[in-house]
């Protein structure tokens, strides 16, 4: 265990007492609670920390927060490995794991790094002028070796052992960052009552108050800051979230954040997620994400222990840490003399101070006072070193060049408010040039910015922003704001700045944006070649690509942009951002829905009933249904099913309908209604009786059929397909409410009231008269076929029976109060067992409705008319119903549509397939000769051979005739004869049995 | 809707899905789920116009007003829950003689029997909201969402209906009414929802 | 200048001072043969086999913005030609030929990538309903190969098979289908048109279009009037508002598609995978980010951004396909516009007003038609006949009931 | 995005499925002309701006919206229940 080199002896915002122990790259170091990875790297003077994406350059620590290009790591290992993560933002934690990436075989001897050597041939669209010789070495040769190289770290791949969750808030006001601003804000607000959610992405909220040592009313900021925090959470309307981080802004006020619920721990505790997305409903909402600093564009600058001198900071004041023994300043403005001052402050030394702008006598005095040599009007050139920086190449004002030796490189060139959200509804930045900055352009309506993220700097204005907008938002949100009270800021600030956005004249490579190895001179090629829009010199040069999101190099690279094109950097182009502003885990948006609960799973009332009869359930749309009933001894799914029919059409079976959607449709003109939404007539049914219907899309192709009951004279029981009930409801309701809303139509959804079932076979009437009190009818001729009427069952409990056929058996449709479904399943089984009762599932189902010619989902899939099903006939022509008009258009009405037929092998002992194409025999397999396809297929028992369903050109008027059936996925190619659509009991006799 | 003794078993929608007992973490319960069955459901629709005529037979016959608006209006033992334009669930604690006056109300209203469509659900405990926020996509703030307030929406892809009862002894109580054939994802949801407060599962009459 | 490894090793010597501009700057000259309206890949193709294929070269490519910021700029890069309907397949069949011999034909690395497209399904019907798809891919000279569960499980062992809401069963595999490098598509086809004349004017917005007893005469732009014999329209997305201005109307919505990309990772997935019981497809760039998406947010939109319901939508149907993406972070999520017509198909003909020309309805399908719809268009324009594998295409088949409505979904564009 | 149900309140898309153009008149009767129903199914103003269009509070209400949303902004100016819209206008 190291000994922490660069801990201070005191200090920070850590806890001494708690330390964490940890490994990077399989050593083990010591932490303490308050660290993020980062700072206790640092401490442990471990500078290279990974490896650049292009050219492998060793890379270390630039920054301390979210904006970091260059420490991403493989975070914890296993299943739970998450690639790419990024050490400033990882909270410390006992047993952490971290793993450095992009490097083979190790970080400090990668071997790509040999990409440095051909470096100059690499840059910018190198790969679009190349590779194209010889053309098939593309992709056998050049591209798997590019992505071999490309990618960072490495996914886990195998399922994510934790689980995520969803949730919805509501709130008047948002507050997005816990800094000064943000807090302001919040308390503004939160005094006045309002609903408030303060979110900050840090574990730790304050902001730079953390970072910086600042005075409040003449106390330490921190006192301001821990009383604020108690009173805000004093206040029952304030919510603050910690570890969350608002990564998006969606129309009317809906903002996306991920709460990371868990991952500053090993692993989540028991019955608590690893993160929680959250969708959260503000009015209102203040923006105060606050900034982030910019790196300087000089050879060099990618060296580990070049450093944003506000991350040096913070690495001081917060976590106790001095990363150098030697530091340098390049700064452009004052901020950069801050960090040298808290440097001095806590021992280190500060060796010299290059300030961009000219000699003034005050920071002549302070570099003097701190013990640094000034450079005023002086540049970096360059910086030297390997896996750590050694030293600096200087040029003064007079344009000497000289070298200084320096661990520690601390860049301070201004900052970038955290505008991002502000452009996630298009809102475009504006240049704001007393500032050198983007400032918030067109902001979404609702949102306000305060402070920094609003390009307002200072520490007063942050805290006056916050307060005036808190209280601004509850006064709109009609909360009776209480006027915020100024709170002073008593240290003295100053925010002079002359942005320094390259050094030219350095040797080696300046980088623009670290993560993707975007250079300078990248950009000048961009340049060059014409790709001058701002978006064309992204895309070229993939500058601002990477996971940062070019946090730190937009701007360079536009500045650039600007210099070569002799354009301002407004005329160039803006920075924009889209969501989400830091990477979101995938895992965390899809929250409960994955595995079994990806979606609702439906489940008859039957179903445990079905289940302990031994069911092989299906998915059926959102429904499980019962497919087989599989017996010991039965070795496929075929034998079971040839079963299942031979026992329906010798005997009885039973099978769960529930899943068809039932829709109850009552009032005055119920028939009226039918009328219009079927194309077959409805006024005539008589009470008692069902009827079989067909409805047209208003484009004239088929949407759905099924049995309509007429119940009353101004009550109908319409049932649908299982697939389309949902979508069936939703057209009736259109048609009602919006075509013909003077009709007195009252519809709903009854599907989940009945358990129904078919009985079928020519036992059906036995069994069921030992289930149907005995006072009903069912013979014949009281309840004969096509009858539909209330019944009773199981003494007095009301029931339905529809006299209805799938199978082209004597049947019934037997329908009872969905708590009596599993009884009913029971009674069936007991009042049908002398004859054999025998429960079969959706196969068996579909077996007899083919033998029968019936059309199902296959058939009726959206491209099928009336007519190509052969139920042209069905369609009235004496009144108007929804899809008659486009159903006799030109195309639909050919006679050479392909249209609806039976198939039968020439060899009964070959199998037929669904999909297959008809090809004319002797005809070529070509795509002209392609006459129709087959929709379905079954084995029947009853025939002993394959059969299918299927629609070919010229229909039944080819009955007799062979075609090929052509399946060359599945290397079939079997003669068929076209026959008609019924293989069993044409006439209909059992039916009527 | 059963009003005399049947041969055959009755078999509720929470059957073979929930049972008493406790959920998720140990320790008091932040949450307490009580599984609501027998009782009578039906959807009342009114004629076009015929609204308040189908009012006050209700309130004729049950002393309670049909709510214009999403809200649920209640005596001892009915409910009327407001469930779509001229559209309203009439809830009855007990199935006994909720046939009969089905068909009394059939004269001013389409009435469809629902008894068995919906399994239910009643909520209540100090985090009961912080469970409901994981899937419901309404403000159930007690400002935004009072006792008496009813809502038409989803949880977890699965459409619900809720409502807000009188406060317990354990504060807001909610219900909550679901498709019976989902109730099993739905309970998978929940379940894994309030497991974080720990629930306290029982079984009562709706 | 020709590209190749030699003029990029001649160039390193010399510091890559010696390139040139991929494409000219001009401005507009008074009156072209033929005026491009959209600077997207369809457009820039149009020009490139106006002037490669028929000699046509006095045309100007009129661009609102920059080259390339429509939707070449946002898809997610898929190429294939697994179509159902004979209206499609030779049509995508074509493109794909053309994106075999792009790179040599544009001197321009569009990185094509046949890494294979499989489209996975879940059901017996949905198997067959893509045995039906694959096959008449094959009678169209296509290839396709129909795989079951355990050879989907040898090619993506890391799927959802033993826990899923809906288990694979199988796919449907298009192994000349893959991906391309969505910009530089766009670039070489400019680059490729400026070589042969035509100018690219990017900053030209179409305020108006210019008639003349009943026919198109000209344009109105921002960069002031321009006159053409002929006018093309490729402009998906905005058809309808282009159209308006030559007073049509069209069977189009415009819609909103939203796109994903994960952070970069080390080699994944090798071929793009649909998932059938929802709306997901992703597949990984040369780069190493995971590109994935799913359903249109289903509402009428310009606005080029979706909202959350399509994005954890979209993250749901990822972790139920594949449970080990849970710690992937996405990185970037954008919106494309685009014309979703009502039936699905895309349109390429001739319209009422004489002398202008639309390409048009490209649905979310667009990216990989590119070739062939700047082909196909290309070929329309200079003869004045629809090409052989466009014929299909036409505006007035939704009146005559001839639609190419591959989904069955019937003329409602949110669903197709 | 949110819309304000006139029957239930405030509620996420989401909860809605949407169907397009609002204003569209079915050529009602044995009169229509195939023609005329031809462009009522397929033909569409799609405008980027101000449009009335057709949304379903499917997990609500059930309530047909005509709903008056710009479609370059998303902003939403006015919600009414298609059903009072159609038995309010003459007829």
């Amino acid at each position: 265990m190291s000994t922490q080199p660069f801990r201070l002896a005191a200090g920070g915002l850590i806890d001494r007492g708690r330390a964490l122990d940890f490994s990077f790259d399989g050593t083990s170091y010591r932490g303490y609670a308050g660290d993020t990875l980062a700072s206790a790297l640092l401490a442990n003077g471990v500078r290279l920390v990974g490896r650049s994406f292009k050219y492998h350059r060793p890379r270390g620590i630039l920054s301390a927060g979210p904006e970091e290009p260059n420490a991403l790591v493989e975070l914890r290992s296993g299943a739970r490995r998450e690639p790419n993560t990024r050490a400033t933002v990882v909270e410390l934690f006992a047993g952490l794991d971290a793993a450095s990436q992009n490097r083979w075989p190790s970080l400090a001897f990668d071997l790509l790094s040999i990409n440095g050597l051909v470096s100059p041939a690499l840059v910018a669209g190198f790969y679009y002028k190349t590779f194209m010789w010889p053309a098939s070495f593309w992709e056998k040769l050049y591209e798997p070796l590019i992505r071999r190289a490309a990618g960072l770290g490495r996914a886990a791949g195998t399922e994510d052992p934790d689980h995520y969750e969803k949730a919805f808030a509501f709130c008047d006001l948002l507050v997005i960052g816990g800094g000064p601003a943000g807090l302001a804000a919040a308390l503004a607000a939160g005094r006045s009552g309002a609903r408030v959610i303060l979110c900050d992405e840090d574990f730790r909220l304050g902001g730079r108050l953390l970072a910086d040592k600042r005075e409040i009313g003449g106390k330490p900021a921190t006192e301001w800051l821990a009383a604020t925090l108690a009173e805000l959470e004093s206040l029952p309307e304030v919510r603050i979230m910690p570890r969350t981080t608002v990564f998006g802004l969606y129309d009317h006020g809906i903002y996306g954040a991920v709460e990371r619920v868990a991952d500053h721990l090993p692993q989540p505790p028991a019955h608590l997620p690893r993160q929680r997305s959250w969708r959260i409903h503000a009015r209102r909402a203040i923006l105060a994400a606050g900034a982030l600093e910019r790196p300087i564009v000089f050879a060099g600058n990618d060296r580990p222990g070049v450093m944003l001198a506000g991350a040096v900071r913070a690495y001081v004041n917060r976590h106790g840490v001095l990363p150098g023994r030697e530091t340098v300043l390049f700064t452009a403005g004052d901020d950069g003399w801050t960090t040298a001052r808290d440097i001095a402050a806590v021992g280190g030394k500060v060796a010299a101070i290059i300030d961009s702008r000219s000699a003034d006598p005050a920071r002549k005095a302070l570099a003097d006072k701190l013990g640094a040599r000034l450079f005023a009007g002086g540049a970096v050139l360059g910086a030297r070193g390997g896996r750590q920086l050694g030293g600096v190449t200087i040029r003064d004002a007079s344009g000497a060049v000289s070298e200084l030796s320096c661990d520690l490189l601390a860049v301070s060139n201004g900052w970038n408010p955290t505008l991002h959200l502000t452009s996630h509804q298009n809102g475009k930045p504006a240049w704001d040039e007393d500032l050198q900055c983007f400032v918030p352009g067109t902001v979404p309506a609702g949102l306000a910015v305060a402070g920094s993220a609003a390009g307002r700097f200072t520490l007063a204005q942050a805290l006056e922003d916050g307060a005036r907008l808190g209280s601004e938002a509850a006064a709109e949100v009609g909360v009776a704001a209480k006027p915020a009270e100024a709170v002073p800021v008593t240290d003295p600030e100053t925010n002079g700045l002359s942005p320094v956005w390259r050094v030219t004249g350095g040797k080696g490579k300046a980088f623009v944006d670290y993560q993707n190895d975007v250079t300078d001179k990248d950009v000048e090629l961009a340049a060059r070649e014409g790709f001058r829009p701002v978006e064309h010199l992204k895309r070229y040069t993939t500058l601002g690509m990477a996971t940062d999101q070019g946090k730190t190099s937009n701007l360079a690279g536009l500045a650039i942009m600007a210099e070569q094109t002799g354009r301002t950097i407004p005329q160039t182009g803006t920075t924009t951002f889209r969501p989400p502003y830091t990477p979101v885990a995938i895992g965390a948006l899809a929250g409960h829905h994955r595995g079994k609960d990806f979606r609702p799973v439906r489940l008859a009332p039957t179903h445990d009933w079905s289940k302990e009869q031994g069911a092989v359930f299906v998915e059926a749309g959102q429904w499980l249904r019962a497919q087989y009933y599989p017996r010991p001894g039965e070795s496929d799914w075929l034998t079971t099913v040839n079963r299942e029919v031979k026992a329906v059409r010798a005997g009885v079976g039973i099978c769960d309908v529930s899943t068809l959607g039932k829709i109850d449709i009552q009032g005055a003109d119920a028939a009226e209604f039918l009328e219009r939404v079927y194309i077959n007539g409805w006024k005539a049914l008589p009470v008692g009786k069902a009827r079989y219907g067909l409805m047209l899309r208003e484009d004239g192709f088929v949407m759905d059929d099924g049995t309509t009951s007429r119940l009353g004279d101004s009550h109908f029981l319409m049932t649908t397909t299982t697939a389309n009930a949902g979508k069936v409801m939703q057209h009736l309701e259109f048609c009602h409410q919006v075509l013909w809303p003077e009709l007195d139509i009252r519809m709903v959804s009854v599907s989940e009231q009945w358990a129904q079932v078919a009985i079928a076979g020519p036992k059906a009437r036995e069994t069921l008269r030992g289930v149907v009190d005995p006072e009903h009818d069912l013979s014949n001729e009281g309840f004969p076929y096509l009858a539909a009427r209330p019944v009773t069952v199981g003494g007095g409990i009301p029931a339905r029976l529809f006299r209805i056929s799938f199978s082209g058996e004597l049947a019934y449709e037997l329908a009872v109060p969905a708590d009596y479904g599993d009884a009913m399943m029971r009674a069936l089984m007991q009042a049908g067992a002398p004859f054999g009762i025998t429960p079969y599932g959706t196969e068996a189902l579909g077996v007899m409705r083919i033998e029968k010619g019936h059309v199902a989902g296959n058939e009726l899939n959206g491209q099928t008319t009336a007519r190509d099903l052969g139920l042209g006939r069905m369609m009235s022509a004496k009144k108007d119903f929804v899809g008659r008009l486009m159903a006799g258009r030109q195309a639909l009405v050919e006679q050479d549509r392909p249209s609806f037929v039976g198939f039968k092998p020439v060899d009964p002992g070959q199998r037929l397939r669904a999909g297959a194409h008809f090809i004319g025999i002797g005809k070529a397999a070509v795509m002209e000769n392609d006459e129709g396809y087959m929709t379905s297929v079954a084995y029947s028992p009853h025939l002993s051979h394959w059969m299918g369903l299927g629609l070919i050109k010229g229909g039944a008027a080819r009955i007799g005739e062979r075609v090929r059936a052509y399946d060359p996925v599945r290397n079939g190619d079997v003669v068929v004869e076209i026959c008609s659509p019924v293989f069993v009991d044409p006439e209909g006799a059992r039916l009527h049995g | 809707m059963a009003e005399t003794a049947r041969s055959w078993a009755a078999r509720g929608a929470w059957a073979g899905i929930a049972q008493a007992g406790q959920l998720g973490a140990t320790g008091p319960a932040g949450v307490t789920a009580t599984l609501l069955d027998g009782f009578g459901l039906a959807t009342l629709i009114a004629a076009p116009g015929g609204a308040a005529a189908l009012s006050q037979a209700i309130v004729a016959r049950l002393g309670i007003a049909l709510p214009a608006m999403p809200k649920i209006a209640s005596s001892a033992s009915h409910d009327v829950i407001w469930s779509g334009p001229d559209q309203w669930l009439l809830r009855a604690t007990t199935r006994e003689g909720f046939g009969s006056l089905l068909e009394a109300l059939s004269a001013q209203a389409a009435v469809s029997d629902q008894s068995d469509a919906r399994a239910a659900l009643r909520l209540s405990g100090p985090r009961v909201r912080d469970v409901l926020a994981k899937g419901v996509m309404l403000d159930l703030h007690p400002a935004a969402f009072a006792v008496g307030d009813t809502g038409l929406t989803s949880i977890a892809h699965i459409g619900v209906h809720l409502w807000r009862l009188a406060d317990g002894p354990d504060g807001s109580v909610f219900e909550i009414m679901v498709a019976r054939s989902m109730v099993g994802s739905f309970w998978s949801w929940f379940a894994a929802s309030a497991a974080e407060f720990g629930c306290r599962v029982s079984t009562g009459r709706g | 200048m020709r590209y190749s490894i030699f003029s990029l090793l001649s160039q390193t010597l010399q510091g890559h001072k010696g390139w040139t501009p991929a494409w000219r700057d001009p401005a507009p000259k008074p009156e072209y043969d033929v005026i491009i309206i959209g600077g997207g890949g369809h457009g820039l193709a149009t020009a490139h086999y106006l002037a490669s294929r028929h000699g046509i070269t006095n045309v100007a490519v009129l661009e609102k913005g920059y080259l390339g910021s429509g939707n070449v700029g946002r898809n997610t890069t898929i190429i294939r030609s697994n179509y159902l309907l004979p209206g499609n397949t030779p049509f995508y069949e074509l493109s794909m030929k053309l994106w075999e011999g792009l790179e040599q034909d544009l001197n321009y690395n569009a990185m094509v990538s046949q890494r294979g497209v499989l489209n996975l399904y879940h059901s017996d019907a949905q198997r067959d309903a893509f045995a039906r798809r694959g096959n008449a891919m094959r009678l169209a000279g296509v290839d396709s190969e129909l795989l079951d569960t355990e050879q989907v499980r040898t090619m993506l062992p890391y799927l959802d098979f033993d826990n899923a809401r809906f288990p694979i069963q199988g796919g449907l595999l298009q192994r000349r289908g893959g991906s391309a490098r969505h910009d530089a598509v766009a670039w070489g086809f400019a680059r490729a048109a400026d070589s042969r004349g035509v100018d690219m004017i990017q900053n030209c917005e179409v305020t108006g279009i210019t008639m003349s007893g009943g026919r198109a005469i000209g344009v109105e732009t921002s960069r002031g009037p321009i006159r053409a014999k002929k006018i093309a329209m490729a402009v998906a997305g905005n058809s309808s508002r282009v159209a308006e201005m030559a007073g049509m109307r069209l069977p189009i919505e415009t819609h909103v598609l939203q796109a994903f990309v994960s952070e970069g990772l080390k080699p994944l997935i090798d071929c793009v995978v649909t998932f059938g019981a929802g709306h997901f497809y992703i597949s990984q760039s040369d780069k190493g980010g995971l590109v994935f998406g799913g359903d249109i947010d289903g509402y009428n939109s310009y606005a080029q951004r979706g909202n959350l319901p399509v994005i954890e939508d979209v993250m749901e149907s990822a972790m139920a396909l594949w449970p080990g993406l849970g710690r992937v972070r996405m990185l970037r999520h954008w919106g494309g516009v685009m014309d979703m017509s009502m039936d699905g198909s895309p349109i390429i003909d001739t319209t009422p007003v004489d002398g202008l020309y639309l390409n048009a309805g490209w649905c979310y399908g667009g990216f990989k038609a590119t070739p062939a719809s700047g082909f196909c268009f290309a070929h329309l324009i200079a003869t004045g006949q629809p090409h052989p594998v466009a014929t299909a295409y036409r505006l007035d088949r939704f009146a005559t009931g001839r639609v190419i409505d591959e989904k069955g979904a019937g003329a409602q564009p949110n669903l197709h | 995005m949110r819309i304000t149900c006139p029957h239930c309140g405030a509620r996420d898309a989401q909860e809605f499925s949407y169907l397009g153009a609002a204003d569209l008149q079915r050529p009602e009767g044995m009169a229509a002309s195939e023609a005329a129903m031809a462009t009522y199914v397929y033909q569409r103003d799609n405008p980027a701006g101000v449009h009335r269009e057709l949304w379903y509070h499917a997990a609500g209400c059930h309530a047909w919206l005509v709903v008056t949303r710009d479609t370059r902004s998303h902003e939403i100016t006015a919600v009414e229940v298609a059903k009072v819209r159609k038995a309010g206008a003459t007829a």
